[in-house]
């Protein structure tokens, strides 16, 4: 029965496509209702694998799909963290997206790639050997490009065109480097950790930059992350789900991978492949948080915010510490949460006000809110704010940092949110306390749809309070990502 | 877990739940009656709860932090929760034609849970957590008015008050890996004092506190900001918020071990605070500003105790007390004193000659006049403040009365009204009393770690010559009607402000170059032309290809070339 | 090894192949190239023919094959002359082919 | 004495291919190929190849040189004046550089291939077993029928794209009626067909008949009828039918069909595809080469005489 | 009634049939699709050394047909192929849609004969048995593009008749020499002789015309452009594999011997440049028809690159090579199926002119998409599983060059695919015209997820292509019944 389980995981979403595919735009109201219902049965799926993994059993499916290489789907409890983050916040997102599209055009389209990422993002999260991981990653770069040109203006066009070139590039690197490796230690299978010692040192350090270069791109490493912000251009659900969850983690994820089951805790440390890495996250965190202050578009701020937040958690895995891996670990879920309620909130805010830079913000307070409110519990989440998931994360990353020998990093840290203050706190002071300048005032919850709206972005927000409070609690992010850490890597 | 013990936990959540009632549509009438309710638990936990005793919630924050009372706590706390409750039966009467209700009791609560909160903290988290919703939730009070005066006070507020959270998010840090990894304040504290830490992690703890505390440099958003809040608001800025800076340094700094090199450069910054924020005061005009000047000045008096006490190791038992002791009597007088400027702008004649009485007897107590709990304070302060320290706060009572003076000077006129209503009379009467005997009652409560044995009248009176000169000079000053210089409300503020413009103009100069730099236009034409050349290659290439000649001619070469290569292959 | 009959014509088929395939670059008119190439198929069978030469006869076996390759050589023969003729006359009216009178990219 | 005489006859086919591929006038270089591919039926001769020979003239020179000068007449009159324009020095020499070290390579390796008998002595002993004698068209119809039969489909498919060319509006037409243009050739053609058509028929039959024992064969007199059509209609003796015509049709896909017919029969009678039943080999094999014959003749002179054509060669036959 | 001959024969009869019915010869296709679809699997499905002589006569005389690995795969996707054409065909030359009636009667002939031919060709192990398949296809090729361009068809005419005549050159010198054209008798004679050299070197140079490498593919663009969209894809799916799978027969099992290092590597080279050369000149190329069919000029090149890998090291490589080879068949004829509808729909034959058709032909999109991602070699499609066995195979060996051609090659593809992609989902607005049969999309959409299918495929694939593979058998070469 295990076996199955992974597969049930990945047949949901394509069934799902598929009828949304195939259902014409009158019959939305069922594609809606389809969509939900196969969101629940993941989530309850996902509920029995908590439950399986817990016990300790091993759920895997394994099939022979190229010669010598398998495509092996396990359910290890790391993949578990990053699964239950992207079910869930799909079957937030889902809810957001039908009331935010109501009724446009192409919208089975839409969904139908919209069920497609999800199955590619699952599938990144559950791959059990490299190669598995490879064509999930290749296929959420396909999944997402007709999501980026939905609107099919110039510039989304354009965003598409920059995003296709950036990922083809940084996958061509990832299967370059992948293949390079099994040449020399065989097939690799994540948690049986290859022993790399006979092979060249150069070698494995030039594969390592190429896989690290090649998720780079993903998790919108410094060099690589010029897509991120052209890829505001899609619609906000877009920019929520993928841009600031699925994709941009499965780089990050792509890369504890490589560091933690690939490499290996020692051979990171002998190679000392640590330490630069964690330069050049905190030089993109650095870099984000300084672009997103010069930004005047709110989504484009957002983005750059992005860039800079997941480099927290290749800084995390980079540190190769215990408390260093639990705050980049639990970032991973932290951020998620944090950020997808802020481009719901911004989407929110420029679907029903218009709101697009960060001028027109002004007064939104008064009259959508609910989701200022939202907007305001995540910004301040993201800046560290203590009771908040962003100070547990931060201050995990700060420790670990210490822990292993770094303490420049405590520093970025602090540099850090200190600008995450000066880009986020102006818009909440704008949107609270300035009078209405431009733009309408409506009122927010004028119908059914706009429950649908704001609702999730306030599911996140409260889930980005009760991270961070209940953090301690066993079965939360915190709890989990230690539970990783302590069994998965640092026996 | 006796029912006391669940005081604590209770008095910080009973002001949340307030908080939160005050967003429910519902409960927006009996809002402001509500606001003095919130510190009652913290004031009967103050009195009833065990002390040393940890409440702990595993699940919470970090796992295994709580809420634990130490003696110190509880004389802060108390102070607190009684400043509190009279600030919010002032409130009620002086908010009732307020602009902003609901946003004044929201934050209000939350302000008063995170000030009840950080005397309680037994953990890192916990303290972090209490001591950022006191912070960044006193905002909104200070730019309650909405005026742009206070807006840009405000701003100012919130860019220091964030960059000492991080500051003290950092020291934070620093100190629990020297606990490598504990997160009891205690555990932290011992493993300060136990081990040689590089003077980093302190400090960043002592420029976090310092910015609450109002420490000299970093004092610039005081005078600026309280002044811009309501009354009630600024009487609580004062007098209890401040405070917890002060008792973070307390908890914080490793009093037992000696620190040379930080104690001294505290105690040097503590007592320059003293009198040049006095001197600065008499400068004002508005009275609240004087009165934040007059803050200032006392805090900077209590770290300069605290720094002498570092630098030469006394442990930390007798500070405690003392500096307890004395911030407990400063804090409510300060609140008396900030409350009877809301009372003085109300009340004309008679009325007003009482209340500039009860206003004088309690600045005379501050100053440090004989017989008067100020006196004893100050004695109690100086005998952990070493030789030096003693004398400099004997003589502060000179410029601290001079402030003083100034305040009761510009005390605003009524406009109108004769009788100054109840709800603000008796708050502020019975802050001046209290902060005239509490300490009295605290002194006798913790006889056995302070033994202040008054000395006789005579000594006394000759001691108080510093306040006799001030009392004469401000005769003077009176008599002669002279008038003093006027200074802008924040002296360094006024600085910085300017270098902060230059350097925003010279930031966006820098990003619109670099935009310009990178414009993909550029680039585009350049490959262009490039391009164009090896183009028509390719098309001649082509055209080769479709030719004539090329179909036998280059199967041709292929075979031949092909032959070649088997041959000496 | 003194030069064989069978040599003397399997040579003779070798130049025919050469001249054929030389005519077939050097001439520009496809009706020239379908003679050049009719030229260099009847040199090869006559190579194939030569080689297979014995004192008892050609071998039936290469005889087989040369006729097969003749059958087939005129049949593309005749299509040939006729496409010629076809693109003379409607002078490819239907579709400009690419790579001729393209404008350039 | 008589490698002298093959010495000659080399040097004449040399000479004529030289002329055939390098004389300036269209006309002139075909006419000299034909003489060229009788030069070459007997260089067949000389090596003892005489059904080779047979197709070589028949085919090689006679269809193909007829198919040739008809397209120049036409391409004339389309106004092609079929000139020869000079190809540019350089790639002149290069082409030639190329192939003479081509032709002095291949040469060089005909050299060191000793001529002789390869599988002669292979198909010897199985001959009888068909009952015939002739080992080429054994060969042929037998061991290689395969390609045979391949082949046969290889020129109907020819047939059919180059009638898959001519434009909607002439499909209807008769093929070319290409009668003399001038009076006094076309009587002289029609007297020369009254005279030839009765013998070509007879040679044809008696090839099929002769070739299972001695040289002859299918192909053979396929191409002698061919010629005789191609002859009859130029003389305007004999209207060649439209290729939807059903009597066209039929006359083409009697040969494939019924070897395809033959080859499925031999399989489903539980032997193997094209597996003679043993016994009837002879009998199979002779109808097999009838029908071929009669496709070949009309599918060749159909291919020589080539599409219809709308153009001016009917519209100046019926104003003249 | 072995599958082995019936693969040939039928086809046959069914062009007799076609040529029969003239007009009404279209609807034939309902028939000769499932029967040959049906034939093709009961041969995959034949024991492993299934082969025997046409009509009994033995080696060396009669003609060995043989079932081998190759052979199965690539007769299994032409049969696919075709048949999924034809019935797009049945659409694309039915009166209604206004195809002019030669073209009608004159397609379904050639289209069964190159069927035939490509079969033949496959099947058997005679080189010129080979030939006169090669004729039959090349003829097919010729009547075919003839109904697009007549000048791309008298080019591609000449080239043929050129690659023919030097492929004859080649099997005439190796029949004088060795008295045989089989090529498992000839893998057991063979020896490094002038004269086996000069045959193998002018064969290949002839079989390079035919499949259209990179110097001498001069003749496929205009033909496969111009040529109406079932022809274009019959032309770059099956026309091209067989003299590819010729090369294959003859440098991997003929004259496996003598097939030098560096004479592999010079084909190596030549696909590499291919690679290079046709994506660069796709990008830039402004029609569809255009874009597609250089892009068949690049992915040939990915077979040729394939060459030296197989030569190292043939267990890796070859079902990479033969895997590649199918999957292309099957993408490419389905995307120029789509191309043809979408050029249909759109007002002009340029890439610019696709503007909206995604809304407006949602599934022809779809179908052109997922030929796309095969052809570009992502994954989850068979063009994937291909590139990623031979990057296995080229980084086992160390041949990083052709490592890097493989994975830039797989980068330009996705430039210039994604351009047409781009613009069909561009612009809600779009001055397409829906299409009125929309069942006319089934065919490439069909074939499209063949292509995809195929990448989940890749052992079974794997064990099909190396039945019968020289190098699996070790020294019993050609095992004759």
């Amino acid at each position: 029965m295990n076996a199955l389980v992974p597969l049930l995981l990945m047949f949901l979403p394509l069934i799902a496509a598929v009828i949304s595919f195939a259902l014409p735009e009158r019959l939305a109201v069922w594609r809606n209702a389809f969509n939900i219902l196969f969101a629940f049965v993941k989530l309850l799926l996902i509920g029995y694998l908590l439950r399986e993994v817990e016990a300790g059993r091993s759920v895997e499916w394994r099939y022979e799909f190229l010669p010598g290489h398998d495509f092996l789907l396990r359910v290890d409890s790391l993949a578990l963290l990053f699964v239950t983050l992207s079910v869930f916040l799909w079957l937030i997102t889902t809810i957001y997206a039908i009331a935010y599209f109501g009724r446009g055009p192409n919208l089975a389209r839409f969904f139908g790639f919209f069920n497609l990422c999800v199955l590619a993002a699952t599938g990144v999260a559950i791959s059990g050997t490299a190669i598995t991981f490879f064509l999930f990653y290749e296929l959420l770069t396909l999944a997402t490009w007709p999501l980026i040109v939905h609107r099919g203006d110039e510039k989304s066009l354009r965003a598409g065109r920059i995003y296709l070139t950036y990922t083809l590039a940084g996958s061509a690197a990832l299967l370059a480097g992948i293949l390079w490796l099994k040449a020399l230690v065989g097939p690799i299978e994540f948690t049986v950790p290859p022993d790399l010692g006979e092979v060249s040192p150069i070698a494995l350090t030039l594969i390592f930059i190429l896989c690290v270069g090649g998720l780079g791109v993903k998790a919108a490493l410094v060099p690589f992350h010029g897509w991120l912000p052209e890829a505001m251009a899609a619609p906000a659900p877009v920019s929520a789900l993928l841009h600031a969850v699925a994709v941009v983690k499965a780089g990050a994820f792509g890369i504890v991978r490589i560091i933690y089951d690939v490499y290996g805790v020692d051979t990171v440390a002998a190679l000392n492949l640590g330490l630069p890495l964690a330069a050049l996250a905190s030089v993109t965190i650095l870099y984000g948080s300084l672009r997103a202050l010069m930004q005047s578009d709110l989504k484009r701020r957002l983005a750059y915010s992005t860039v800079s937040q997941v480099s927290y958690i290749i800084l995390g895995a980079s540190l190769v510490g215990p408390y260093a891996v639990i705050g980049g670990l639990v970032h991973l879920v932290h951020q998620g949460v944090m950020k997808i309620t802020l481009f719901m909130c911004a989407g929110a805010l420029a679907n029903r006000m218009g709101i697009k830079t960060i001028a027109d913000i002004n007064g939104a307070g008064r009259s959508m809110p609910v989701t200022m409110f939202a907007f305001t519990i995540a910004a301040l989440g993201m800046i560290g704010f203590p009771p908040l998931a962003g100070f547990i994360s931060k201050w995990y990353l700060g420790t670990g940092g210490l822990q292993s020998g770094a303490p420049w990093v405590v520093a970025v840290l602090a540099a850090s949110s200190l600008l995450n203050a000066a880009y986020f706190l102006p818009l909440i002071f704008r949107a609270w306390l300035l009078p209405r300048t431009a733009g309408t005032t409506v009122r927010e919850f004028a119908s059914a749809e706009d429950w649908m709206l704001v609702l999730p972005a306030a599911v996140t927000a409260a889930l980005c309070v009760a991270v961070g409070v209940m953090a301690a609690w066993a079965f939360s992010p915190l709890g989990w990502a230690t539970r990783i850490a302590e069994t998965g890597y640092l026996q | 877990m006796t029912s006391e013990s669940l005081l604590l936990p209770a008095a910080v959540a009973w002001p949340m739940l307030l908080a939160l009632a005050s967003l429910t549509p519902g409960f927006r009438s009996c809002l402001r009656a509500a606001l003095p309710l919130a510190p009652l638990p913290a004031l009967a936990a103050a009195f009833l709860a065990p002390r040393e005793v940890l409440v702990n919630a595993p699940e919470l924050l970090l796992g295994g932090g709580g809420l634990m009372l130490t003696d110190a706590g509880a004389v802060f706390l108390g102070a607190a929760a009684g400043l509190w409750f009279c600030a919010a039966i002032y409130a009620v009467r002086y908010m009732r034609d307020d602009a902003h209700p609901v946003s004044f009791a929201l934050f209000w609560n939350l302000v008063l849970a995170g000030n009840l909160g950080v005397f309680m903290a037994a953990d890192l988290a916990s303290f972090y957590v209490f001591f950022a919703l006191l912070s960044l939730m006193a905002y909104p009070l200070v730019i309650h008015d909405r005026k742009p005066a206070s807006l840009r006070a405000g701003t100012v507020y919130i860019v220091l008050a964030v960059i000492g959270e991080t500051a003290l998010l950092v020291g934070f840090m620093l100190a629990a890996h020297v606990a490598d990894g504990a997160i009891m304040i205690e555990e932290v504290r011992a493993a300060l004092t136990a081990s040689p830490t590089q003077p980093a992690t302190l400090w960043f703890l002592i420029v976090g506190f310092g910015i609450k505390a109002g420490l000299m440099p970093l004092h610039v958003w005081l005078p600026v900001a309280h002044p811009a809040a309501p009354t009630p608001a600024s009487a609580v800025l004062s007098g209890a918020i401040v405070k917890a800076g002060i008792f973070g340094l307390l908890m914080f700094l490793p009093l037992g071990a000696t620190f040379e090199m930080v104690g001294s450069v505290l105690a040097f910054l503590g007592f320059a605070g003293l009198f040049a924020a006095a001197l600065l005061g008499l400068a004002q005009t508005n009275a609240k500003t004087v009165l934040a000047y007059s803050t200032v000045s006392q805090m900077g008096l209590i770290v300069g105790v605290i720094g002498v006490a570092q630098a030469a190791g006394t442990p930390a038992a007798s500070v405690l007390a003392a500096v307890a002791l004395y911030a407990l009597h400063h804090g409510l007088a300060k609140g008396a004193l900030f409350l009877g400027v809301g009372l003085a702008q109300h009340t004309t004649g008679a009325w007003r000659w009482l209340v500039v009485m009860v206003l004088a007897a309690v600045a005379l107590s501050v100053a440090g006049l004989p017989l008067t709990a100020g006196a004893m304070v100050k004695e109690v302060i100086k005998e952990p403040a070493g030789a030096l320290g003693a004398s400099l706060i004997g003589v502060s009572s000179l410029t601290s009365g001079l402030i003083l003076a100034r305040y009761l000077f510009v005390l605003p006129a009524s406009a109108t009204q004769t009788r100054p209503p109840l709800m603000l009379l008796a708050p502020t009467v019975a802050l001046a009393v209290a902060a005239l005997c509490a300490p009295w009652m605290v002194l006798t409560w913790s006889a056995a770690t302070i033994d202040y044995e008054p000395s006789d009248l005579l000594s006394q009176v000759v001691d108080a010559w510093p306040l006799g000169f001030a009392l004469i000079l401000a005769g003077i000053v009176v008599l002669l009607r002279l008038k003093c210089p006027t200074l802008p409300e924040g002296d360094l503020l006024f600085l910085m402000r300017q270098g902060l413009l230059g350097a925003n103009a010279t930031l966006r100069r820098v990003g619109r170059f670099a935009q310009a730099m990178a414009t993909p236009v550029a680039r585009e034409q350049r490959t262009k032309q490039r391009g164009a050349a090896w183009l028509n290659y390719l098309d001649s290439l082509e055209r080769a290809a479709q030719g004539q000649a090329a179909i036998g001619g280059l199967l041709l070469l292929v075979a031949a070339a092909l032959g070649a290569a088997l041959l000496y292959g | 090894m003194l030069v064989e009959g069978g040599h003397v014509f399997a040579v003779t088929g070798a130049v025919l192949a050469g001249l054929g395939f030389y005519s077939f670059l050097v001439k520009r008119h496809p009706i020239r190239q379908l003679l050049a190439a009719n030229v260099v198929g009847a040199g090869v069978f006559l190579m194939l023919g030569g080689l297979g030469r014995s004192p008892g006869g050609a071998d039936p076996f290469a005889q087989a094959l040369v006729i097969t390759g003749i059958v087939i050589a005129v049949a593309l023969s005749a299509l040939g002359a006729a496409m010629v003729v076809r693109l003379a006359a409607c002078g490819d009216k239907d579709e400009a082919p690419l790579g001729e009178k393209r404008e350039g990219p | 004495m008589s490698a002298a005489f093959d010495i000659l006859l080399c040097l004449m086919i040399l000479a004529t291919a030289g002329i055939a591929l390098f004389v300036r006038g269209a006309f002139a270089a075909i006419a000299f190929f034909i003489a060229f591919g009788n030069l070459l039926g007997l260089a067949w001769l000389a090596l003892g190849a005489v059904n080779v020979a047979l197709a070589e003239i028949a085919v090689g020179a006679g269809v193909t040189g007829v198919a040739l000068i008809l397209a120049c007449s036409r391409l004339f009159e389309l106004g092609d004046n079929l000139a020869d324009v000079r190809t540019p020095l350089a790639s002149r020499l290069g082409s030639a550089a190329l192939c003479l070290g081509f032709t002095v390579m291949l040469a060089g390796v005909v050299l060191t291939i000793p001529p002789g008998d390869r599988l002669s002595k292979v198909v010897a002993p199985l001959l009888p077993g068909l009952g015939i004698e002739n080992p080429v068209t054994g060969v042929l119809l037998a061991f290689r029928g395969y390609d045979t039969l391949l082949e046969t489909f290889v020129l109907l498919g020819a047939l059919v794209a180059a009638w898959s060319l001519t434009p909607d509006a002439s499909r209807r037409l008769p093929p070319t009626t290409m009668v003399m243009t001038d009076p006094t050739s076309r009587i002289v053609a029609e007297a020369f067909t009254r005279l030839l058509a009765p013998a070509a028929l007879i040679i044809a039959a008696y090839l099929v008949w002769v070739g299972s024992d001695l040289p002859g064969g299918a192909f053979q007199a396929g191409a002698v009828l061919a010629g005789a059509l191609v002859v009859a209609t130029l003389g305007g003796v004999v209207v060649l039918p439209r290729l939807d015509s059903l009597a066209a049709r039929i006359a083409l896909m009697v040969g494939p069909l019924t070897f395809l017919a033959i080859g499925l029969a031999g399989a489903a009678l539980g032997g193997r595809f094209l597996a003679y039943p043993d016994g009837l080999e002879k009998t199979l094999i002779v109808t097999i080469e009838y029908a071929l014959a009669i496709s070949i003749a009309a599918g060749l002179a159909l291919l020589a005489i080539g599409p219809p054509q709308p153009m001016p060669n009917n519209a100046r036959a019926d104003a003249r | 009634m072995s599958p082995l001959d019936l693969l040939v024969a039928t086809p046959l009869g069914f062009m007799l049939a076609a040529l029969a019915f003239g007009g009404q010869g279209r609807w034939l296709i309902l028939v000769a699709s499932p029967l040959m679809m049906s034939l093709a699997v009961w041969l995959v499905f034949l024991p492993p050394d299934a082969a025997h002589v046409v009509g009994g006569w033995d080696l060396p005389l009669g003609i060995l047909l043989r079932g081998d690995g190759v052979a199965r795969v690539f007769v299994l996707g032409a049969a696919l192929c075709a048949a999924l054409v034809g019935l797009q065909a049945l659409y694309e030359f039915s009166p209604q849609s206004g195809g002019p009636s030669a073209r009608n009667r004159g397609f379904w002939p050639l289209f069964y004969l190159m069927w035939a031919g490509a079969n033949a060709g496959f099947l058997t192990t005679d080189l010129f048995n080979l030939y006169v398949a090669l004729e039959m296809v090349s003829l097919a090729g010729v009547g075919l593009s003839a109904l697009g361009s007549l000048q791309a068809a008298l080019r591609y005419f000449l080239f043929a008749l050129m690659g023919s005549l030097a492929y004859l050159l080649g099997v005439a010198l190796l029949f004088a020499n060795y008295g045989t054209v089989d090529i498992t008798l000839l893998a057991r004679t063979a020896e490094a002789d002038a004269a086996t050299l000069m045959a193998l070197a002018v064969m290949t140079g002839g079989l390079l015309v035919k499949s259209a490498l990179f110097p001498l593919h001069g003749w496929l663009p205009p033909a496969h452009a111009a040529a109406p969209a079932p022809a274009s894809a019959l032309l770059s799916a099956i026309v091209v594999k067989l003299g590819f799978v010729i090369l294959m027969r003859l440098w991997f099992e003929a004259f496996a011997t003598l097939a030098a290092p560096i004479a592999v590597g010079l084909l190596g080279a030549l696909g590499a440049a291919a690679v290079i050369y046709g994506s660069i000149q796709a990008m830039r190329q402004r029609q569809l028809k255009a874009l597609v069919a250089y892009s068949t000029v690049a992915q040939v090149g990915y077979l040729f690159v394939a060459f030296p890998l197989v030569a190292a090291a043939p267990s890796a490589a070859w079902s990479g090579m033969t895997l590649h080879a199918v999957a292309h068949m099957l993408a490419k004829a389905a995307m120029f199926l789509a191309a043809g509808l979408m050029l249909k729909a759109a007002p002009g034959r340029d890439i610019a002119d696709l503007v909206g058709l995604a809304r407006v032909m949602p599934v022809t999109v779809t179908a052109f998409a997922l030929a796309a991602i095969s052809l570009m070699g992502l994954p989850p499609s068979g063009g994937f599983a291909a590139k990623f066995m031979l990057l296995d195979a080229a980084l086992d060996q160390g041949a990083y060059i052709y490592a890097a051609v493989l994975l830039g090659g797989g980068l330009m593809a996705a430039v210039y695919l994604f351009r047409p992609i781009a613009v069909a989902f561009s612009g809600a607005h779009g001055r397409a015209v829906a299409l009125k049969a929309p069942l006319a999309a089934v065919a490439p959409l069909a074939l499209a997820m063949c292509a995809i299918a195929l990448g989940f495929f890749g052992v079974a694939f794997a064990e099909l292509a190396a039945i019968g593979a020289p190098w699996a058998q070790g020294d019993a070469i050609g095992g004759v019944p």
